[in-house]
């Protein structure tokens, strides 16, 4: 090493600007060979910000970057790769059209043989990658569109850790999985680790990083707060950090439903979804664990009228409501905050305002008409209530940060004030500090006579936010526990379908 | 209608089988041949199929060369080129099938057994001759042509060459992009020119190579108020000879002879099919009736 | 600190500056078009009398891109809309001459125009079949339905109140002008300030965003293609009456250029979505460049070259800046 | 445990029997017109000669929709290969006519097709214009151009030599269904079997995930539109050796029909995404449907009434049962 430096990547002074407010500022970051690098912060301090910074996605404003002592430039992604900086980025799924192979090898390094593609050698390589993860049973010839969202997020993963890297960065990798898939996500990373992989890790799971990570950087508005070994640091030392105060209980007290049961499900089947009954009472938050394709999701779009149910009724306020479509539902008091933001919560292409509003039509038009103005004032109160770090509600969606983005989907459907709240995975990517704030909505929304459901693959979230919590398995409800003092070993054992020993 | 049987096999009951090409059926002239020789020919008891390409001759050829391959007794090309046909044609040949055409091909082509089209020349300077006769004193004229279509290219050329000799000067000569909307293209062209020739400047005739696309100029002139302007063009097509009536700018049309021209090719045909022989001479050009205001009333 | 805000704030100012011009490329590229042709026919170009001339050739294609705009707002498009302005065309010269009141022939070409939309909206938003291939096929029954209907042949010889339609003045400029203003009046306002145009564009932005927000997504879809044909039938029968006739193709040539009109007006607005306000801009960049290009005479080969050529010049424009970036 | 998976295996069975009769809908649509027009006239429908002929009339559309499908692979669409077809068949008569040999003549043309595509992939790709603006813009264009070259006139009079590519026959078959069947083949290989076929696909089903997963989506992009444009010039080349003649429009009408066939052989597909077997299918269609209303003796306008009809019908059918679903 001709280089004193300990860092194998080192980016300093990094700035840089979108549409003339800083995502980054002046940041300094240092990773070591062989170490698990935690990346924190808020939504929208700028984490994937500086993650497409150091793999050449965007140029930054200014700074400079070394890689093993030598001042590196990236002209893109691939000149990243060849280089040896390799990232899974935020939210970026798979190509659907090709095959889970090609998914996994699909830049310059994709194997040929005279000139042909050596399909193989792909598919060999392929296995590989996917058996590293445990993920062996995924074929890989099937076309990755066809794989379960889970799966595609592992295909994702494989993607990246299939590239010799010297940097592996990865940006939320464990939001959509669950903690089978996130064990052997660990294993991996501790490996490359052991192998001298410098790795790069962002995590709004701060318990997660507590168990993986061996250094942390803290950011803020787009400012490093500070780095710091992980074993020298508690959890609320890091989030009064990361939010600049001290973070009180993550969940708000429970309030007491009320008399009236204000939805019930009877005998409910429809694709994946097998003979479900349930009741929710005003003022009540009901919560709903489950494996990964326990058909939670499903449940909640047939009573939200997003999906056909083949039989068994839904009964509003002591009314059947046969609704067919999500118009109807909502004309019922029902709201479903959907699971995918990106695909079916936001326009990205659009503003905030607008966004809002769809979901809206009814209560801000007369006569057919809307005007900007109402619109405008519409986005500013939710802007406001929900505390969306935004620039106003013309900004467009697509250049939040994610967080701030699952907080206009909320708005969007709170601002109906729903009789029925559904929330799928609400706080799916979300900073502590926004997590909180989500719980409180929901808790505020549960008193004011709502009655909520929330599907979460979290189970602390569960126990913590809800008032009771049934279980799915394979389309059935398999236990149903009240949460104050519910044990996760219990609530696990629900979810792989055995009833608690 | 356009087709009867584009495929019929040639049957038994010893009435010949006739194949009718065409590639752009839907222009009206054609479409009013094409169902002319249709007509007559059915009279005659001939077992008549008609194919149209809408302008695809790839298809063309390949339809003719079926029609070969079945035999029929006679091609009929309706107001096809002779250029694009080539492949089709020289196959008949081969085959000893006569082709006989309507008006397909300004010049005589040998592998016809007769082409009958209409004199296009003479078209072209009975028409162009209307606008130097309304104007003694020469001047500007313009043209609208279309030089993609042979028959209208070589009227242009005709119209061109007798402005010039006549010491007119063509100021401008606009070719239609799209044939389909002739009339519009026309009237923006002509149009727009009159804005940017204004006053003395301004042509004092325009010479268009078929009625639609003078009928527009005839309404650029009107619309612009401009005097003096006078249009010719030429097909004798309804609505041009209507107009010529009314007494406007439009002063003259020449009407193509469609049932001279049908009646020699079905009488050369029914000729061949008795005895058959041939046409001595295979080029026949059939003069037009010029039409103006004073003998528009009589079509 | 003090000056890194300072520095901010000037940085802000700038990119958005760049931003717009950017985004404004497209009618920068339209300003320039005029200005050049300006400088080059000052005492033709820029008078009174040649604006009137270009709106009065735009007035039709300015109608079709206006609803063509509606259909591509919620991301599809109508191949159909020139081939549906022939048959209406055709359908009100029929009915004229068929002896019934202008009225009663314009309404029948204007539910002649709504019913092919229908299908076509059926078709798209119901059956889910590729716009593409619904509105090519509908164009092509609706253009041999057009031809069935005039017999392949020039109708004319309507009423004279009718013609007052496309021929008519009022205040000195063309009816049709006044036409194209109304509707282009109309959709803007309809596609800004109603509950149907907010549900258009969150169609058009992500449908399945849409479904979840409560939007009936089909019911929205189909009556853009509804708009549309309608939309197309006016067009149709204004130039009808402009004309004084009708051929079963008089109409198809604004197929192209409409959605052509459309496209370049996308990239004036930021989220390149389609807008009423680009939509014309382009109308208006197709209508100055042939109008233009008459006037300084060249020749109508290098015409077609050229009106390719300063279309990309235009559209580039706003990109090329754009370059390095994504 | 047993049950159930069994069970599932069932379902999974059910539903992709159903999926495949559903995707293959237009597959089925294709024989039924097959069946349909086979028992109107089996003596003529039915016969080698009428294969050969309908084989013939498609044989350049096989071509331009061939290379079609590669741009539409990768998410876009090229309008600009029908007139780049004329250009280049106008291109090789000039230069044959000039004197040239035969090698350098389509040498000549290929080489301008493949400079359009490049223009179009450099518009698209690294300006990032719509393609249907950049591609629309280049058809305006090289159809200029190919009415300077052409003088708008027929060119003709080629040498004998070069008129065997066109009209010749081998083993009793036109070798322009050679040269069609050669290039299908080409492109099906490529896409399938090299890197830069799994990259076209890759940019087309997610280009923001192929570019950060290293794939250089623009050269990608770019080279896709350079086949495209060579492909459409070597139609052009078959054209005008078929014709023994070129005109500058003479390849036109292939762009929308192109496109269309690949639209319908999009429904073949599970992912509705662009495919060469579906794209023969729907060159197959459009060609037998033209083939049999002859032979069945529609009349030419009630033909093409028809033909927008039966397509609609052959691609609803894929749909119908899907109606409900989403
Ligand atoms: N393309 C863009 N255009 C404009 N602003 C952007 C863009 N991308 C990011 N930003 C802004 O930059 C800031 C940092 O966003 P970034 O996505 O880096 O946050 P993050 O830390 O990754 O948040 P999260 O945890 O929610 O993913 C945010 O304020 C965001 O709005
Ligand atoms: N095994 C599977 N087979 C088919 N589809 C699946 C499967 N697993 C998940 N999906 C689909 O993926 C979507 C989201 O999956 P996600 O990983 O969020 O599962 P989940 O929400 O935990 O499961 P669910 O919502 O089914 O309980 C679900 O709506 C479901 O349609
Ligand atoms: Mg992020
Ligand atoms: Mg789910």
């Amino acid at each position: 090493m001709s280089t004193a430096s300990q860092y194998v990547l080192e980016a300093r002074d990094i700035s840089k600007h979108f549409d003339g407010v800083f995502a980054l500022n002046e940041v300094d970051l240092q990773i070591r060979t062989g170490e698990i690098h935690a990346l924190l912060g808020e939504n929208g301090a700028g984490k994937s910000t500086l993650i497409k910074v150091l793999t050449g996605v965007y140029a930054p404003d200014s700074g400079t970057m070394h890689l093993e002592g030598e001042g590196i430039t990236f002209k893109g992604v691939s000149s990243a790769h060849k280089a040896g900086v390799v990232a899974l980025y935020q939210e970026l799924s798979i190509v659907p059209n090709v095959s889970v192979a090609e998914n996994i090898v699909l830049g310059d390094d994709m194997p040929t043989r005279a000139g042909l593609v050596d399909w193989k050698e792909l598919r060999r390589i392929a296995r590989e990658q996917l058996d590293r993860l445990n993920q062996g049973q995924i074929p890989v010839q099937r076309m990755a569109g066809r794989l379960t969202p889970v799966q595609q997020t592992m295909v994702a993963v494989a993607r990246a850790i299939a590239v010799k890297a010297k940097v592996l960065i990865l940006d939320e990798p464990t939001a959509a999985l669950t903690d089978h898939e996130i064990q052997d996500l660990f294993r991996v990373l501790r490996n490359l680790r052991a192998e001298g992989v410098a790795i790069v890790y962002v995590s709004h799971r701060l318990e997660e990083v507590f168990e993986l990570c061996d250094r942390a950087t803290i950011m803020r508005n787009g400012r490093v707060m500070t780095t710091t070994d992980v074993a020298d640091t508690t959890i609320r030392e890091v989030i009064s950090t990361m939010v600049g105060r001290n973070q009180e209980d993550l969940f708000p007290t429970r309030g007491i439903p009320g008399a009236s049961t204000a939805v019930e499900i009877h005998n409910l089947s429809g694709q994946r979804v097998k003979d479900v009954s349930l009741s929710v009472k005003e003022g009540e938050v009901l919560g709903i664990g489950g494996l990964a394709g326990s058909g939670r999701s499903e449940l909640l779009r047939i009573i939200a009228g997003a999906q056909r149910h083949t039989s068994g009724r839904i009964v509003i306020d002591g009314q059947e409501t046969n609704h067919k479509s999500v118009a109807a539902a909502l004309s019922h008091g029902v709201a479903l905050v959907p699971e995918e933001r990106r695909s079916q919560g936001v326009v990205l292409s659009q503003s905030i305002g607008e966004n809002i509003a769809v979901g809206n039509l009814t209560s801000i038009s007369k006569w057919g008409l809307v005007t900007r103005a109402r619109i405008k004032s519409l986005a500013s109160n939710s802007i406001a209530e929900l505390q969306i770090k935004s620039r106003g509600p013309h900004q467009t969606v697509g250049q939040l940060s994610g967080g701030n983005q699952q907080k206009v989907v909320l708005a969007k459907y709170l601002a109906r004030n729903p009789k029925v709240l559904l929330l799928d995975e609400p706080t799916r990517g979300i900073d502590v500090g926004t997590k909180s704030e989500i719980y409180g909505l929901i808790r505020g929304l549960a008193a004011k006579g709502a009655a909520v459901i929330v599907v979460s693959s979290e189970l602390p979230e569960l126990i913590g936010l809800a008032d009771r919590i049934v279980l799915m398995h394979e389309g059935h409800i398999s236990g149903e526990v009240s949460a104050a003092g519910a044990d996760e070993e219990q609530l696990l054992s629900y979810c792989y379908g055995r009833a608690a020993s | 209608g356009g087709g009867a049987d584009a495929s019929a096999e040639p049957e038994d009951n010893g009435a010949p089988v006739v194949a009718v090409f065409t590639a752009s059926y839907a222009t009206p002239a054609v479409k009013t041949g094409v169902d002319m020789f249709e007509d007559q020919a059915t009279e005659k008891g001939w077992q008549v199929s008609v194919s149209d390409s809408a302008n695809d001759y790839n298809k063309l050829n390949a339809q003719m060369q079926d029609a070969i391959s079945r035999d029929v007794d006679a091609i009929v090309m309706g107001y096809t080129s002779q250029e694009k046909t080539s492949l089709g044609v020289s196959a008949a040949n081969d085959a000893d099938i006569p082709v006989f055409a309507i008006d397909a091909g300004i010049e005589p082509y040998e592998p016809y057994a007769l082409n009958v089209t209409s004199d296009n020349t003479q078209l072209a300077t009975a028409s162009a001759q209307a606008i130097i006769d309304a104007n003694p004193d020469g001047g500007d004229v313009l043209i609208v042509g279309w030089d993609s279509h042979p028959g209208i290219r070589l009227r242009t050329d005709v119209a061109t060459e007798l402005f010039e000799k006549n010491g007119f000067n063509v100021a401008a000569n606009h070719q239609i992009q799209s044939p389909g909307a002739a009339q519009e293209e026309a009237l923006s062209f002509v149009q727009d020119y009159l804005q940017s020739h204004p006053g003395e400047a301004a042509p004092v005739g325009v010479w268009a190579g078929f009625d639609a696309a003078g009928f527009g100029a005839v309404q650029a002139a009107e619309a612009a108020g401009a005097e003096g302007i006078a249009v010719a063009s030429m097909n004798g097509d309804d609505f041009a000879i209507a107009e010529i009536a009314k007494g406007g700018p439009f002063i003259a049309t020449v009407l193509q002879d469609w049932p001279t021209i049908i009646g020699d090719v079905v009488s050369a045909m029914d000729t061949y099919f008795t005895d058959g022989t041939l046409p001595e001479n295979n080029h026949i050009e059939i003069e037009g009736t010029p039409i103006t205001k004073g003998n528009a009333s009589e079509f | 600190m003090q000056t890194r805000a300072a520095a901010g704030e000037g940085a802000r100012r700038y990119t958005s500056a760049l931003g717009a011009m950017k985004s404004g490329g497209t009618i920068i590229g339209f300003i320039l078009l005029v200005a050049v042709f300006g400088m080059m026919r000052p005492e033709v170009f820029l008078t009174f009398g040649n604006l009137r001339n270009v709106l009065e050739q735009v007035a039709i294609l300015a109608i079709i891109a206006s609803v063509q705009t509606v259909v591509m707002v919620v991301g599809n498009f109508d191949l159909s809309v020139g081939a549906t302005a022939s048959l209406s065309g055709a359908v009100v010269a029929q009915l004229l001459i068929g002896g019934q009141g202008i009225a009663v022939a314009i309404a029948g070409a204007l539910v002649v125009g709504a019913l092919v939309g229908a299908v076509n909206g059926y078709l798209t938003a119901y059956l889910k079949l590729s716009a593409f291939v619904a509105t090519l096929a509908t164009m092509t029954s609706v253009s041999g339905l057009a031809f069935i209907v005039t017999d392949g042949t020039t109708l004319f010889g309507l009423p004279q109140g009718f013609m007052s339609l496309g021929q008519g003045r009022w205040l000195g400029l063309p009816i049709p002008i006044f036409v194209a203003i109304a509707i282009a009046v109309m959709v803007w306002f309809v596609l800004r300030n109603t509950t149907i145009g907010r549900r258009w564009h969150a169609v058009g932005g992500n449908a399945e965003v849409a479904k979840l927000s409560g939007v009936h997504v089909n019911r929205v879809r189909f009556l853009a293609f509804v708009v549309a044909g309608a939309g197309a039938a006016l067009a149709g029968v204004v130039l009808t009456s402009r004309l004084a006739s009708a051929t079963a193709t008089s109409g198809d040539s604004y197929m192209l250029l409409a959605i052509a009109a459309v496209f370049l007006g996308m990239t004036i607005s930021k989220e390149g979505t389609a807008n009423i306000g680009g939509t014309l801009i382009g109308v208006g960049i197709l209508g100055v460049l042939s109008n233009g290009l008459n006037i300084i005479g060249v020749s109508t080969y290098v015409q077609q070259f050229l009106t390719g050529i300063i279309i990309i010049a235009a559209v580039a424009f706003s990109r090329l800046g754009n370059k390095g970036v994504s």
